[in-house]
């Protein structure tokens, strides 16, 4: 029996050390859920996408579900960098838990900017979200292809010294080549993925479910997809990957690590349970203490058997 | 499959006692009433019985056959009694959330999340309280009756619906002492046209020191017009479809008219009440 | 009050005529069903998937299930063309329906040659399963990008006289390209979509969950990024769309018709229930009559408000 | 939502009556059985109850809190009585969708599809059957002793199990008229080369004109070793993952030693019962 005192949750993302691998996805968590569990609990804080200026964000109904999921369309409503500064960041630099802060443009160059304003002190990492429309490509996210991606990325990475996370989109059909480019152009770490893109109509209304007619799906119902990308990027990258899609069990946080992650976010979860990711976080050293194993070292990675097959 | 410990306690914030909560509540009832809504009755922990009218609950609706509601749904307390353990919600079926709420037997049990919001505010100088809602907006302003009773409010609840019959919560505004006023679509008294005389009638009295409403647009733009007029400020509960309940995803925003600005506010974290003078 | 005896369920997917917008989806349905409702009720048969050669299939375990749907890595496995023709085609001729023969295959001359040869008398129409991996593409799909798709339906379109449908793959970035390559290169109808790419993983073994490591979803889960291609190809083309992906209830039929769809394929909902077809089929009646609606024509495409914004 | 009749008559095949179908069924009981295992008994109409022993049923299993099966799954006939019209099923809990079977309460309702895949054969020259089965084969082949009893046959039952009170079905077979000799672990008189000695005894004396078997790789390759030995046929039950259960999606295919050439069939379809002789 090994000695179960040393239990270690600890998740290393390059360079950085969290203290667990369970960190909120972008855009479902904030200030407001420091009323309901303790913070400082959670292995790193990732706070909503923020654009430069200030933005409305989407028509409203910005919500509806689907069979185990729900589409957003919130779009990225945003107070704008100064805001950040002045009010948020003071605010999240009391915790003990790291803050990743992630940020989106529409342009090459506002997305520079922006990287550059952000690297303040109390920002322990940057999340690019990539899966913005990129209004120099038609309005194709920058993360739909190998080519946008390795140019943004390049860009921020002269921005900043702070590690570089950069979001993908499973909504392109190269998301390989696309890893490849965000590792290649300097990216510290890898989150796979972002929701996909999906639709719902109201039958008796014949009319969208959404005000801004198609949305991004989240939930168990993306988590296969988020899954298969994870264990794509991983065999494909040497940087680390942080899993993200539709992670609500501890089964579904061991998946992610046995494919390959080195972390999870968890996003759509705590809308249906507000205290799911603290509950992981005590499962998965439960879990750990059942098992004897005493680092995820163990775990990463370890999936077995998967001479990968051509899929038909 | 994995071992999952079955509970697991979450650390709470230093000194703060949560705001809001998630329980596992015992059904107690769960009845038809008036035909088209109903009351659903719950067993609840105290630790989620600290409410105010006005606030809200977010629902974990069971799956009804061959539909499985993945959202949580909002639905205003209808009635609390924090001794009793009792936690009371008034619905009406709507869709696929709605349906599985109706599937639930008593000694089922089910997830609750709350309270959540803010509450109806009562300053000082509001003592003579008039309330104007129809239909399932009845619900939200119920709990007020028993608020503006326990503070020695005087109010009158203008009950609004389709048929006499059909009228919400009157006997329940009657217990805690409010007069009740019945309009209805069938004698023409519940039009704005209809009601507007009524109300300014009362308020030549001086007999309206507040508004409290629900739900009804046109309800609103006749109480924001009359409280212009004659300087009466009020309150309104509203609605927004949402995801989190919490404040976090921005799904519930609505537009308000603050000044000459229009801004943004999220109806479950802001709201869902809202001074009338600035809802859109 | 419409005359209600004058209800035509009918269908129309270019020159066809079919009878209702109920069909299967290829390799969900095969002769196994007969024994359990008369076939004759359906709009049309698809078959499952044939290729040229004989062919094993994949490795089992096949499929495995996910919250609200499956994954199956069945592959083709396939007695080739000339069982096809003396065995298969005898027995589907006996029925009304109209046959619809799937094929593929790796290269383009393979899948050209094969679609020749099945061009045969008691075939109505041909779907191409473009979603195959393509040797000549380093495997990818036909169906991934608009150019290798342009070209094989290009030789598919010379060797044969019958209506050619093209079924399209949720897992490009493309997919309005691709529908447009598609319909350029003379395709009479878009099947859209097949599966999605995901990965399911047992935790206690660590194992893949699936023989070929990672598979094909299907069912409700993948049902709004079925239903989000269906209206954006809709959109962008003039030839018919036929939606499929996680249709299953009533419900679900009338929103892929509502956002454009002239029919759909019904996959996996038979395997929960293998009458869910028939059922479809009369519950549609039964709402167009309470809706006094006589012609699905007042459906399709009738979906109301949807400028579309821009996703991010 | 939308309008959706409850109940649709599906045109069934002209003079065909449907071989397998749906059924909503009432649930008598669900209890435990010698700890591992776990009887359900069904209340089933008689549409479904034209069963052989050997063949199956898919289950639509309820789910349980926090997992949701969605493929139905496969569980061999463990009893049936068509004039009763009783259904059961004999199941070990192994995942999301047996844990959600053992939630089911007496007057529950479930949807089970069957009856299912080619059962066991039992020709003229078939008089005396040996049985060999551990574990949950055992409930797959426990309606062939009924069947045998019917059909004037004797039939010998070996029963492993890793202790002698997990021993399944022994009172069945018993009460069928079967000799039943239980072998286990804890003696190691469960072993192959424990068992090889005691059934050739049988063969020695004209005792075994075939063999059933489900289940364990090790006992099938023991009597595949036998058979051809002493030219004795025999039936296996196999088992593999699948979707459909009616022969559509491959899913469920398994290789098969026929001559010199290895074939695939489909366990749901051509099987669950195979020759012995070709199993692999
Ligand atoms: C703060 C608040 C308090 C409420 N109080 C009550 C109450 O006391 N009694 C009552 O009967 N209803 C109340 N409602 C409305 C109630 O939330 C909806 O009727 C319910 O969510 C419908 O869910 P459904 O699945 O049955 O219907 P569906 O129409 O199928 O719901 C689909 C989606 O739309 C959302 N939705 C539908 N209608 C509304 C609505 N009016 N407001 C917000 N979201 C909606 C649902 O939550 C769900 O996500 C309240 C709403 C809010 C925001
Ligand atoms: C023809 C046939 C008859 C069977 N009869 C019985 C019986 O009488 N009693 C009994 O207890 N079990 C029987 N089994 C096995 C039973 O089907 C599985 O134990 C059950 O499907 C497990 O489902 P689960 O969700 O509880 O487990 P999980 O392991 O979570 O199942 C995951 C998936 O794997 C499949 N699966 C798991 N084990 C098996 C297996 N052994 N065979 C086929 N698919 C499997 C499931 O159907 C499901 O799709 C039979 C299997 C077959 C094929
Ligand atoms: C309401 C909502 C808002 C989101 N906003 C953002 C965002 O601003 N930036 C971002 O990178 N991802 C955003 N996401 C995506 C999530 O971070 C996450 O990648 C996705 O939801 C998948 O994880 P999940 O299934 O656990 O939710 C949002 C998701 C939701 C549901
Ligand atoms: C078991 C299985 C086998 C399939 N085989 C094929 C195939 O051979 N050819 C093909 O074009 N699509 C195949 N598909 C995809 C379906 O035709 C359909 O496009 C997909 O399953 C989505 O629809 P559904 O959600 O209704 O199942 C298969 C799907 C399943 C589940
Ligand atoms: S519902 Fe999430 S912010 Fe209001
Ligand atoms: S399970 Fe589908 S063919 Fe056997």
């Amino acid at each position: 029996m090994k000695d179960l005192q040393t239990i270690d949750l600890s998740a290393r993302i390059g360079a950085l050390t969290l203290k667990n691998p369970i960190m909120p996805a972008s855009g479902t968590f904030s200030e407001d859920l420091a009323d309901v569990f303790d913070l400082d609990v959670l292995g790193a804080h990732v706070l909503k996408t923020i654009m430069h200026g200030t933005r409305a964000g989407n028509p409203t109904p910005r919500v509806c579900d689907i069979q185990s999921g729900m589409i957003n369309a919130i779009g990225i409503p945003s107070k704008g960098i100064d805001y950040f500064r002045d009010e948020m960041l003071p605010y999240w630099s009391e915790f003990k838990a790291p803050l990743v802060v992630s940020i989106s443009a529409h342009s090459y160059d506002e997305f520079a900017r922006l990287c550059r304003e952000v690297s303040l002190p109390g920002v322990t990492a940057i999340e690019a979200n990539i899966s913005c429309p990129n209004i120099e490509a038609d309005g194709n996210a920058f993360a739909m292809r190998p080519d946008t991606t390795q140019e943004i990325v390049t860009r921020l990475r002269t921005e900043t010294d702070l590690p570089l996370w950069a979001k993908l989109t499973p909504n392109t059909g190269e998301p390989v080549e696309v890893a490849r480019a965000a590792e290649e152009a300097g990216a510290d770490a890898l989150v796979v993925a972002n929701t996909m893109l999906g639709m719902s109509i109201d039958v008796d209304s014949r009319r969208p479910r959404l005000g801004n007619v198609m949305g991004g799906m989240s939930g168990p119902a993306i988590k296969p997809i988020a899954l298969r990308m994870t264990y794509q990027c991983a065999r494909a990258c040497d940087i680390p990957v942080i899993g993200c899609g539709g992670i609500s069990t501890l089964n579904d946080v061991l998946e992610f690590l046995i494919a390959g992650a080195q972390a999870v976010q968890v996003g759509t979860a705590t809308f249906q349970s507000p205290t799911v990711m603290a509950r992981l976080i005590a499962e998965l050293e439960g879990w750990m203490t059942t098992q004897e194993i005493t680092s995820l070292e163990e775990v990463i990675g370890s999936i077995e058997g998967s001479e990968a097959g051509v899929f038909e | 499959m994995t071992y999952i410990p079955t509970t697991v306690s979450v650390p709470v914030p230093q000194g703060l006692r949560p705001r809001c909560s998630e329980a596992t509540c015992r059904v107690v009832s769960n009845t038809p009433v008036n035909g088209e809504y109903r009351l659903l009755t719950l067993d609840a922990p105290e630790a989620i019985l600290d409410c105010q009218p006005g606030q809200f609950f977010q629902l974990l609706c069971p799956a009804p056959e061959g539909e499985n509601p993945f959202l949580r749904r909002p639905m205003s307390i209808y009635g609390y009694d924090k001794s009793a353990g009792r936690l009371e919600f008034l619905y009406k079926i709507a869709g696929a959330g709605t349906r599985g709420l109706a599937t639930l037997r008593p000694d089922d049990t089910f997830n609750v999340l709350g309270p959540l919001g803010q509450g109806f505010s009562m300053p000082d100088d509001w003592q003579n309280l008039m309330l104007v809602a129809r239909g399932v907006g009845l619900a939200t302003l119920a709990p007020l009756a028993r608020m503006a009773q326990e503070r020695g409010r005087k109010l009158t609840a203008i009950c609004s619906a389709r048929r006499p019959e059909l009228a919400m919560s009157v006997e329940l505004f009657e217990s805690y002492g409010a007069e009740v006023i019945v309009v209805h679509d069938e004698d023409g008294s519940s039009t704005p046209e209809a009601l507007r005389p009524l109300i300014e009638a009362r308020i030549a009295k001086g007999d309206v020191d507040a508004f409290y409403t629900c739900g009804s647009s046109r309800l609103l733009r006749m109480l924001q017009d009359l409280g212009e007029s004659h300087g009466i400020p009020g309150e309104i509960a509203m609605e927004q479809q949402m995801a989190c309940g919490l404040g976090m995803c921005q799904a519930c925003v609505r537009s308000f008219r603050v000044g000459d600005r229009i801004i943004q506010r999220r109806v479950c974290r802001e709201g869902p009440v809202f001074p009338i003078s600035e809802a859109m």
